[in-house]
């Protein structure tokens, strides 16, 4: 699965895009890195799921995609928004609830929605988000304009009743989705095989009669390239596929999760042997591009990353009144309503 | 104005509406096929086409999910749930992303959709197919649930709800569809809003506060009590959230007494719901407790004897009101 | 799939086995037919859905199961519910909502429940009895008995995330659970080209690694052999299998249901060319049994259903006390609960 | 007795109810590989074995589903839904399987299952991940739904809940894991009712009717308010269905004033369910409106400030309060 060195150039993309490629996935790294420790300072509350590890999927899966297409996803959502295009500045401010914040600081951690970019949602019901790319989807088509809606889900997400539900709906009604499992072997502290009753998502497609690809999770040329063939078939033929890209988280489940459940070695494996950045500057360096221009391109991450922090940091905490706003457009809708008294 | 039934109003709500703007779609099960459950979309699906007018598979999560979702992509869906009772499958779609993702998203986004279900019980159609739940939608913040007992209003509070930006559970009765009551004649454009109720008769003994299905109860109750020499005033509350609070507060101002009358459990349900807001402010015009009229707190049983006795009838009415106002000399 | 005259003796059953399973399938017929009548006579009310056309279905799979062993079906579920071994008098009562009803006509036709045979309901949410049955199943695994659970359920029920969260769970853990779809091709109006984004069970089945076998549901010795093979799975292995019976209902949905969405012929030919017991009938006449014993066996099934509305009809209806019983075994614990005032 | 948290008393209750009864399984989320997201279930799977305890995929309407058909065979199960927000997934098979197969079956069956699920806001969890829907599953006849507050309680009423013959919802909150508390010695059998209420401090002024979390909220208060000289009474309902409303009549009738409080939305949920049972049957006992402080109106914000604001704090209690109870000179 792994593409050799003798790739037509690398997938045949030109150093830009490859050099983009990096930069993104180091953004996610070092941006969720920073997360983490302002976590840890009390500067973030609620939940916080970092997306340390699978750097990969976002970043192949999402690039090709157009401005106008349509991203949504779970509560470990913040690569996904990143690569949309959003300002790691609104997302950070998000995560600390500041009114700088994408989604106003009204969401948090779970709920960046950006609609510039059209990233839309952020979702922290499992499995949720997959009837509501079918929504998506049905829209699109309606419009005709060959804009299609990827949705990303982890592997425990394809056991609730809502991930049937949509597969069999996109695939019968021919909706321009692309689905993308985030196989990271783990839903929490549950292992895959006390969840699945099969070990692939292979059948599963096959059930729906979906198109189906597996691919390495861990290798982004790979992933871009699987994404390209889905985005295409629900471009130009609105039909939904179904991925699972294979990957892994390299922290726990959130930030409140010590990660005992699994076993050290194979943490390390990952962690060590199968890290998607150090993976794709292998290959970098044996393209030809040098240390100084990835080492570059990572304090430049950092850079990012710490002035989200500081821009989330100093940006102030929404205004009181905003409590009751944005609950309906209707503004008698949404509370009791009193009659205007003469 | 012409005499049709509560059905063909919603059909025409529906036709009105598609034929305004082309963003309206409908969709749920059997829509088509079958001309929906209770034959209220018959016929659409020939007119505007299989496109705009889909029949689903039974899935009722992904029904709603998709209508959330496609509201939030510019369309106008209005999603058909064969009954209120298989609206649980969906409570999650409804509750957690339709009433929630324009706050949790800082206004970015809204969901213009309207859900339409019949509810209600009385056709002996057993314990898992009579609930009305109502309450549980209108404890959320986020959505709109109307309920309309007329023609009138089944047509111009869909079309209103069509409209309407946020998201809608229009709450339809089971035993409502075959009612017949005047509606302007076709073309004449007109919307009910969903935030007003409506006094459907004056009266200065007793206000009898309800909606839907029991709002004809309580005009037969009000019938009988007048001929005793009791007036009693029937407000159809008509919207449950957002409430129109003051029309009851009006009329409890001016009767000094209410009886609250649904056909639902009454526990944590809507009519506690009213007589708490009516006690909150209106204490001081009430001169008895509120009375309360409604379904009995069981599951619904089949048996035909026992569901007549497990939903309020005109006469658990007439008794609620004698039980707070003073008996008079029929005059 | 039909099974020839060549067949050892019809499958190896005796006179009296075969006699037995076409008067069962004679009993469905004539009981669903006395029920439509005395339906349109207004003594049954609520919803009535008939199992006309799928006779073989129920007698065929349930005929070989232990007393002990559970039956979970939906709201068409007269026909399990007598093939149980349930006495036709009272369920018949309590399609008429009368005292002396299989649940004292609490239920009505959609809910029938027989402790004493082991038929556990009767439910009227398409799909939800598939959980149920995991549970019945998981207990009887427990118990270690080798007692097992079938259920049965329509085409439509599979499209609901309730299928597919109950084969998961099913398979993971290994319960003792023989899923029986009945599809009739429709649900309610909606053919099956409608729903299913496939045309078969089978790759569903394949999801969730789970055995599957699909059966000619017209052709009840072609049920009994699958479901023999399947209650053995269960039995001695602990393991599930669904079942595919392709069946269809002669008659709408429900009583209330005109039907007119199927194509005229597709009804007649199923109607004249696979009616289950006309089929079978011919098998047992091709096998040496003679007509007098089959009309016979007829007379019979037609006398228990006219009895059977006769019991019905001669019942009373429920003491009105009952409308408050069996809400709870706690007697507190079924309404607002006051404190015996001192 | 000895000092414990709320936490561990759940888990002891569940360990000794999984010594004295085999029938007793324990399944869920995460409750093993992960000792539960809140950590109640640690241990359980090494000391009673994994098929007693079990881990389950992420498919909540089949892990409701099958306690309850579990149940009905004859199991103990108790299900841990991760939180009540996710219930919504599993709510058909709380509402149209456990709550009604007993009645609409003719008493031939029964449901001893017990659903354990923390709610409530108050961390920064979200929209999607703070509410308290307790007043939905108390609206539905079949269903016992309890909220202990304090550590005796959550192991006392979780040991009946699993003896119940009924379906019980035990309601926990994610705020009071942590909190510690008396309960007896290990071994020593006790239970506590699960339809009963419990005065938790006694005052002539005001009755504070709450429950759960808003428990302690309200004691707070007290304190505060008894530096002022006014006693409040406060009486944790404990129980909202079935609800022990003879305790809160005998409190009002006392005290003549009541503030009801709660975490959740005000309309159409718990609080106004309690309110509108005391008007009903204690009007006249009431010298002034019942106030009401609960959760405002609106989906749950995450940033701090704002959900700060958004659930109740002791000072809005102590306004309630001040609201209607006549300001006297400290003494
Ligand atoms: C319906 C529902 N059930 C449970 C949860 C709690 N929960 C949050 S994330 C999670 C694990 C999901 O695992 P997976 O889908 O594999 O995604 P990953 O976290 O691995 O990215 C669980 C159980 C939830 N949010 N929603
Ligand atoms: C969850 C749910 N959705 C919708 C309905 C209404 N309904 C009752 S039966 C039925 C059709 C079911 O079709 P199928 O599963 O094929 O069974 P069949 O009636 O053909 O035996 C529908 C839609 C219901 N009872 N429950
Ligand atoms: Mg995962
Ligand atoms: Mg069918």
């Amino acid at each position: 699965m792994a593409i050799s060195k003798s790739d037509v150039m690398l997938a045949g993309l030109s150093r830009e895009q490859l050099l983009d490629l990096h930069a993104t996935m180091l953004l996610i790294r070092r941006f969720e890195e920073k997360a983490g420790e302002e976590y840890t300072l009390g500067k973030i509350g609620g939940f916080l799921h970092l997306y340390i590890g699978q750097e990969a999927v976002a970043t192949g899966a999402i690039k090709p995609l157009r401005p106008q297409d349509v991203v949504i996803s779970s509560y470990r959502e913040h690569g996904h928004a990143l690569v949309k295009g959003s300002d790691p500045n609104a997302v950070m401010a998000e995560l600390f609830g500041r009114s700088t914040g994408v989604s106003k600081g009204k969401g948090g951690s779970m709920h960046i929605f950006d609609d510039q970019h059209n990233f839309h949602g952020g979702y922290a019901i499992v499995g949720a988000q997959m009837p509501i790319a079918c929504g998506y989807g049905l829209a699109q088509k309606f419009a005709g304009k060959g804009d299609i809606t990827m949705t990303f889900f982890g592997d425990g997400a394809v056991d609730e009743g809502a991930f049937h539900e949509a597969m069999n709906l996109a695939e019968l009604w021919s909706l321009p989705v692309v689905f993308i499992c985030e196989n990271n072997l783990y839903s929490m502290g549950n292992a895959l095989a006390k969840a699945w009753s099969v070990s692939s998502l292979e059948p599963r497609a096959a059930a729906y009669g979906m198109a189906y690809e597996r691919v390495d999770g861990m290798d982004v040329l790979a992933v871009r390239d699987t994404a390209i063939r889905a985005i295409d078939r629900a471009r130009n033929q609105s039909k939904p596929t179904l991925i699972e890209a294979m990957t892994y988280r390299f922290r726990g489940h959130s930030m409140a999760d010590p990660a005992t459940y699994r076993p050290k070695d194979e943490v390390e494996l990952w962690r060590t042997q199968r890290d998607p950045i150090v993976l794709f500057e292998q290959k970098l360096r044996e393209a030809g591009i040098d240390q100084e221009t990835l080492t570059k391109a990572d304090d430049r991450a950092i850079q990012i990353a710490d002035a989200a922090a500081a821009f989330a940091d100093s940006s102030p905490f929404p205004d009181l009144s905003e409590l009751t706003q944005d609950v309906m457009i209707d503004p008698t809708g949404a509370i009791a309503w009193r009659r205007p008294r003469k | 104005m012409r005499t049709i039934t509560y059905r063909e109003a919603l059909r025409e709500a529906m036709r009105e509406e598609m034929l305004r703007d082309e963003r309206v779609i409908v969709i749920g099960e059997d829509i088509d096929g079958y001309g929906g459950t209770y034959a209220v979309t018959k016929g659409l699906a020939d007119e505007f086409g299989r496109e705009r007018v889909r029949d689903t598979p039974l899935a009722e999560e992904v029904i709603v999910g998709a209508a959330v979702g496609a509201a939030m992509a510019g369309m106008r869906p209005v999603a058909e749930l064969m009954t209120m009772n298989f609206s649980l499958l969906a409570s999650d779609q409804i509750v957690n992303t339709a009433a929630k993702v324009r706050y949790m998203f800082g206004g970015q986004t809204h969901v213009p959709m309207v859900i339409r279900m019949p509810a209600g019980g009385g056709a002996q159609r057993g314990a898992q197919h009579s609930q009305t739940l109502e309450s549980w939608y209108a404890h959320i913040p986020g959505l709109k649930v109307v309920m309309p007992a007329t023609p009138y209003d089944a047509k111009g509070m869909l079309k209103a709800a069509i409209r309407d930006e946020d998201p809608v559970l229009l709450i339809e009765h089971e035993l409502l569809y075959g009612i017949k009551g005047e509606v302007p004649d076709e073309g004449v454009d007109f919307t009910v809003p969903l935030n007003r109720g409506e006094v459907r008769r004056e009266g200065r003994d007793v206000s009898l506060i309800t909606f839907s299905r029991c709002v004809h109860l309580c005009m037969q109750a009000a019938e009988e009590l007048a001929k005793e020499g009791i007036e009693a005033e029937v407000v159809d509350m008509r919207c449950i959230r957002p409430i129109d609070l003051d029309l009851a507060l009006d009329s409890v101002k001016k009767t000094n007494r209410a009886v609250v009358v649904e056909e639902g459990w009454k526990y944590y349900g809507t009519g506690q719901g009213f007589a708490a807001l009516i006690y909150e402010y209106g204490f001081d015009d009430l001169d008895a407790p509120i009375q309360h009229v409604t379904g009995v707190d069981v599951p619904a049983p089949y048996a035909k004897n026992l569901e007549k006795a497990a939903f309020p009838v005109r006469n658990d009415i007439i008794d609620a009101v004698k039980r707070i106002v003073p008996q008079r000399v029929a005059r």
